[in-house]
């Protein structure tokens, strides 16, 4: 029924954030939202990324963060930043082009990494409403690459979405295009707790990239409501290190708000 | 005109530019005037039953909570909320059933600390209606075409999504790329409430830390309460005029509220208060908790430094601002109750 | 040949001042350029209209005028401003509606008050190559009401314009309205050394409303390109006061900049 | 699409959203690399034979005159010209033989100074054209839209008039009032030179007095070259990031230049020299005179450094200081000439 044997040295969510911070390079822009992404990006900043412009929505540019923030408007942002300014501001730029990677969660994703944060169910009356949007849509639309991280399951990665909330690959190829949105890559990798995964480039179809140590291929197709593409083959993800442990741990998140759950 | 395609979104707030500008022409006036009130001369004056909302900062960063619990206090009905970057305002606001109606862009959570309890359960059993999706972008970009007197901003969002299609928004081709583009209706909210570090007594204001979309909101509401953490002298604006974010002929009402955005955050003043919202985020857990929270908070009490003094007083409010300047952890209840 | 006989005691520039200065109301808006529009505007300021609302487009609002700027993005133009912000936030605001007056100046006007500041001559190879809009297309477009200084002759009203650089009331009743701009008043007072007109409702033709002292009927359609609705009643404008004049000459333009003209 | 009027005017700098897009992809490093470099070097890097180039500030108030003499220096030829708010800098630059073309908001005038002799003569004697005509909210509009990524921005003004018949943009009914609307199309300089008060060496600024439409103007250059009165250390920036105009992922080059603005005004810096323009003013009346100022000022010394000495050195720049600071009377010479 497929392995997802966990290593003791870590949790789940640690091996997501240390695999997740590992897309985003030096001297490269992320837009990010709270939660994991925002973790994974701390912790890039303060390993092999030291230079990365972080922007947070609220209008945050080129923090450096020294205290995990609990909103993306948290003064926190503005640490050390080289300027407070606006979300028209911080938006503009980002249609304009200034964003390499925008870097996501999501409730509900779909084969083509379309995203649902709006509603579970009916959206007149709802069996579960969510936020919607927030700045999601914005940065899907608007970032030159995703990165989208999340749990995935047979419920969080569905057939079909309940509501397509923040663009992915939409219909497939050319459907960015068609759709009017700005020239980009769209969705880049989607990192899990059992996996990576990229695009096919003929489909834009999901597509396995890395399998976490432990984890094998039965158990990703298992965790997910469509079929996973499984190329021939697949890498294994790097184990977080000692010292990223001890970052998360001891420097990021010592209360344990993300990384506890 | 062709239109490709058109959102199904109910249109709140907006006006015909032209409507908008005569609106502007006899409500806001020009003069220098002493527009001192209290919180709640403030809310009865200028909120109205039905009103279209919208509420500064961001949802529980620089909020204008005494407005808020007014609003709670004067029993306001059917408002009309713009769900913009809204966290713990609109949680609380909803709850307290002066919602009917909601757009939203970021409504219904609270960040890191996750859903909110109240406001999904009046969505979801049909008291307050959703009838309009946008995004953050989108719903600060409806405030710059109001604060620019424009019909519409055209923008390169939403394209695409289910997002779009219940949203206000249209689409057209570009007649100069010959590209689809999105065009975002303007707001002109009928009462916004934005809370701000410093004001002069005329309503010109300061703001520390990002000023999100206040620039924008500020300009295109219809009637705007500000509420300050202190009063100037108006020399100090004008020996600084180049940190002026709201100019005074926008604002309709300045009210001081000392620590006026508890428990959110006011930035580089004092922190969340998080066991206050954790307290919240219990009880809002059910329509009888949401009662006790606002019968102990809000009508237990004749105003803002009344339930200041049931928060914990002047000893609290020190304490969260030595968390605001790192000097000591921040503790998050909330998280830890889930573990 | 129509009498403008001069008051000794002032001189033309220093008595257009006064008058202009007159129409600007206290607790009104105005967005004025430089020129004579600032003197009349700084004059207003200084006596009955204290709480004039002064907004210069370089983004200064609502400043207390020490001394005469050179230029409208002076920093002369913020000495005790509310706001020194930006042409974008100055320019919204006023196609927003927050601007009462606009004050304008003007090479050549038409009978219908519209404006031409561009060219004399043909386009591409002009007699005269003047600033163009500036700012004046803005304005005229966006205020509620536009007060025009400016010397009349025959060479500057004229009955057609080289170049409409600047809408008054376009092609007549309903013009501006066809053609798309904001609702708004036009074009409501022009004063030039000889008188004050306004435009005849039914017509949106330019019409005497007051001459100025010593100065006849004979003499304002003398120096006129287009002919001039007379009433049957017109009023005579106010003659300049001893204080009006001295503020002029001591306070607001000691160096003669531009009253000296 | 149906568009109801079209400019005739040429489109200048325009480009289609996604191209503009990919340029700041492969363009805009967002790396902090440290990009100070001498004025020589900066123009003879990012401006070429025939750029679009634009001039922040006000025309003659904060100017980067450094980078305008040594464009003219560099002999660069063919420019087209952003005639914005237009006044020393596009006269100088126009009468000096860069300039092929130029859309025009407000140019040819020295405000309260009169007309510009040097500079009407290029046009009158068919030696730059003026290929599209704007207004000054419109062509700023053109740099908001190039600041948002957008190909246009909405606008109700230049309805109706000529202004409009000459300009490249377009009317269309707005499919929310109706009404007729204008689209001013996005612009994308290829080179733009922006002078402040305080700079770090990777390109982040602090603009004291109004931005004017430096924000727009800085985000949609392609390329963009920052003149500073002063270098600061990056901490002085970091520790007040509100106050943060251009940050540092839009500058490619970054020069320091004491009274970088002469004979132009440095806001509660310096003010115009009134003297060294009423020289301008008198000399560009004639084809010799200008020679006669650029050999002077201009081809007969090496950089800035070597001009400041030449017009006046310390002692001349410490009088525009107290006139700035009202200590001194300002004096007019173009003023006094004329009576």
């Amino acid at each position: 029924m497929g392995s997802t044997s966990q290593d003791p040295r870590y949790t789940p969510t640690e091996l997501l954030a240390c695999v997740a911070s590992g897309f985003l390079e030096d001297g490269c822009s992320v837009f990010v939202g709270t939660g994991l992404p925002l973790i994974a990006t701390m912790l890039a900043q303060r390993t092999h990324a030291p230079g990365l412009l972080i922007f947070f929505e609220a209008g945050s540019f080129g923090p450096q963060l020294k205290a995990l923030p609990i909103s993306v408007g948290d003064s926190r942002t503005l640490h050390r930043a080289i300027s407070a300014s606006s979300m028209h501001d911080l938006m503009s730029i980002s249609q304009a082009g200034f964003v390499d990677y925008g870097f996501l969660g999501g409730a509900q994703m779909d084969s083509r990494g379309n995203i649902n944060t709006t509603v579970i169910g009916d959206h007149a009356l709802p069996k579960a409403r969510l936020p919607g949007s927030g700045g999601a849509n914005d940065v899907a639309s608007f970032a030159h690459r995703t990165l989208i991280i999340m749990r995935q399951s047979e419920r969080s990665f569905v057939g079909k979405l309940d509501f397509l909330t923040t663009p992915g690959h939409l219909d497939g190829p050319g459907g960015r295009q068609r759709a009017g949105l700005p020239v980009g890559d769209g969705p880049y990798r989607v990192v899990t707790q059992l996996a990576v995964y990229d695009f096919d480039e003929g489909t834009k179809r999901l597509r396995l990239h890395s399998l976490h140590p432990g984890v094998d291929v039965a158990a990703v197709q298992k965790n997910s409501g469509f079929s996973i593409l499984v190329p021939e083959r697949v890498a294994v993800s790097p184990a977080p290190t000692a010292e990223q442990l001890r970052l998360l741990r001891e420097v990021i998140d010592p209360a344990g708000i993300v990384i506890g759950k | 005109m062709k239109v490709l395609q058109e959102g199904t979104g109910k249109l709140l707030g907006w006006h015909d530019p032209d409507e908008q500008r005569l609106w502007v022409h006899e409500h806001k006036t020009r003069e220098l005037v002493d527009k001192r009130c209290s919180v709640s001369e403030a809310v009865s004056r200028l909120i109205q039953d039905g009103d279209y909302v919208a509420s500064g900062g961001f949802g529980h960063v620089r909020v204008g909570m005494a407005v808020l619990y007014e609003i709670i206090r004067q029993k306001k009905r059917h408002l009309k909320l713009a769900g913009k970057t809204a966290v713990h305002d609109a949680d609380v606001l909803m709850s307290a059933g002066c919602v009917d109606e909601v757009e939203a862009a970021y409504t219904f959570g609270h960040e890191l600390r996750g859903l909110s309890p109240g406001s999904r359960r009046m969505v979801q059993t049909g008291r307050v209606k959703v009838v309009a999706e946008i995004s953050n972008a989108g719903y600060q970009w409806r405030f710059l075409a109001g604060m620019m007197g424009l019909p519409f901003i055209p923008a390169r969002n939403l394209l695409g999504t289910d997002t779009l299609r219940y949203s206000s928004a249209k689409v057209i081709e570009d007649p100069f790329s010959g590209k689809p583009i999105c065009l975002i209706p303007a707001a002109y909210p009928d009462a916004v409430f934005i809370h701000v570090q410093r004001a002069d007594k005329y309503g010109n204001c300061q703001i520390d830390g990002s000023v999100v979309e206040d620039i924008e909101l500020s300009r295109c509401a219809r009637r705007l309460i500000v509420t300050t953490e202190k009063l100037v002298d108006t020399d100090e604006i004008r020996s600084q005029p180049d940190r002026t974010a709201i100019p005074y002929f926008v604002v309709d009402a300045v009210c001081e509220v000392p620590f006026g955005s508890h428990p959110c955050q006011m930035p580089q003043d004092y922190y969340f208060d998080e066991e206050h919202i954790a307290e919240w985020l219990a009880l809002s857990k059910s329509d009888q908790g949401v009662q006790e929270y606002l019968d102990k908070y809000v009508f237990s009490v004749k105003d803002f430094a009344g339930y200041l003094d049931k928060v914990g007083g002047a000893a609290l409010l020190e304490r969260l601002r030595r968390i605001e300047r790192y000097e000591e952890p921040m503790v998050a209840p909330w998280c830890t109750a889930e573990r």
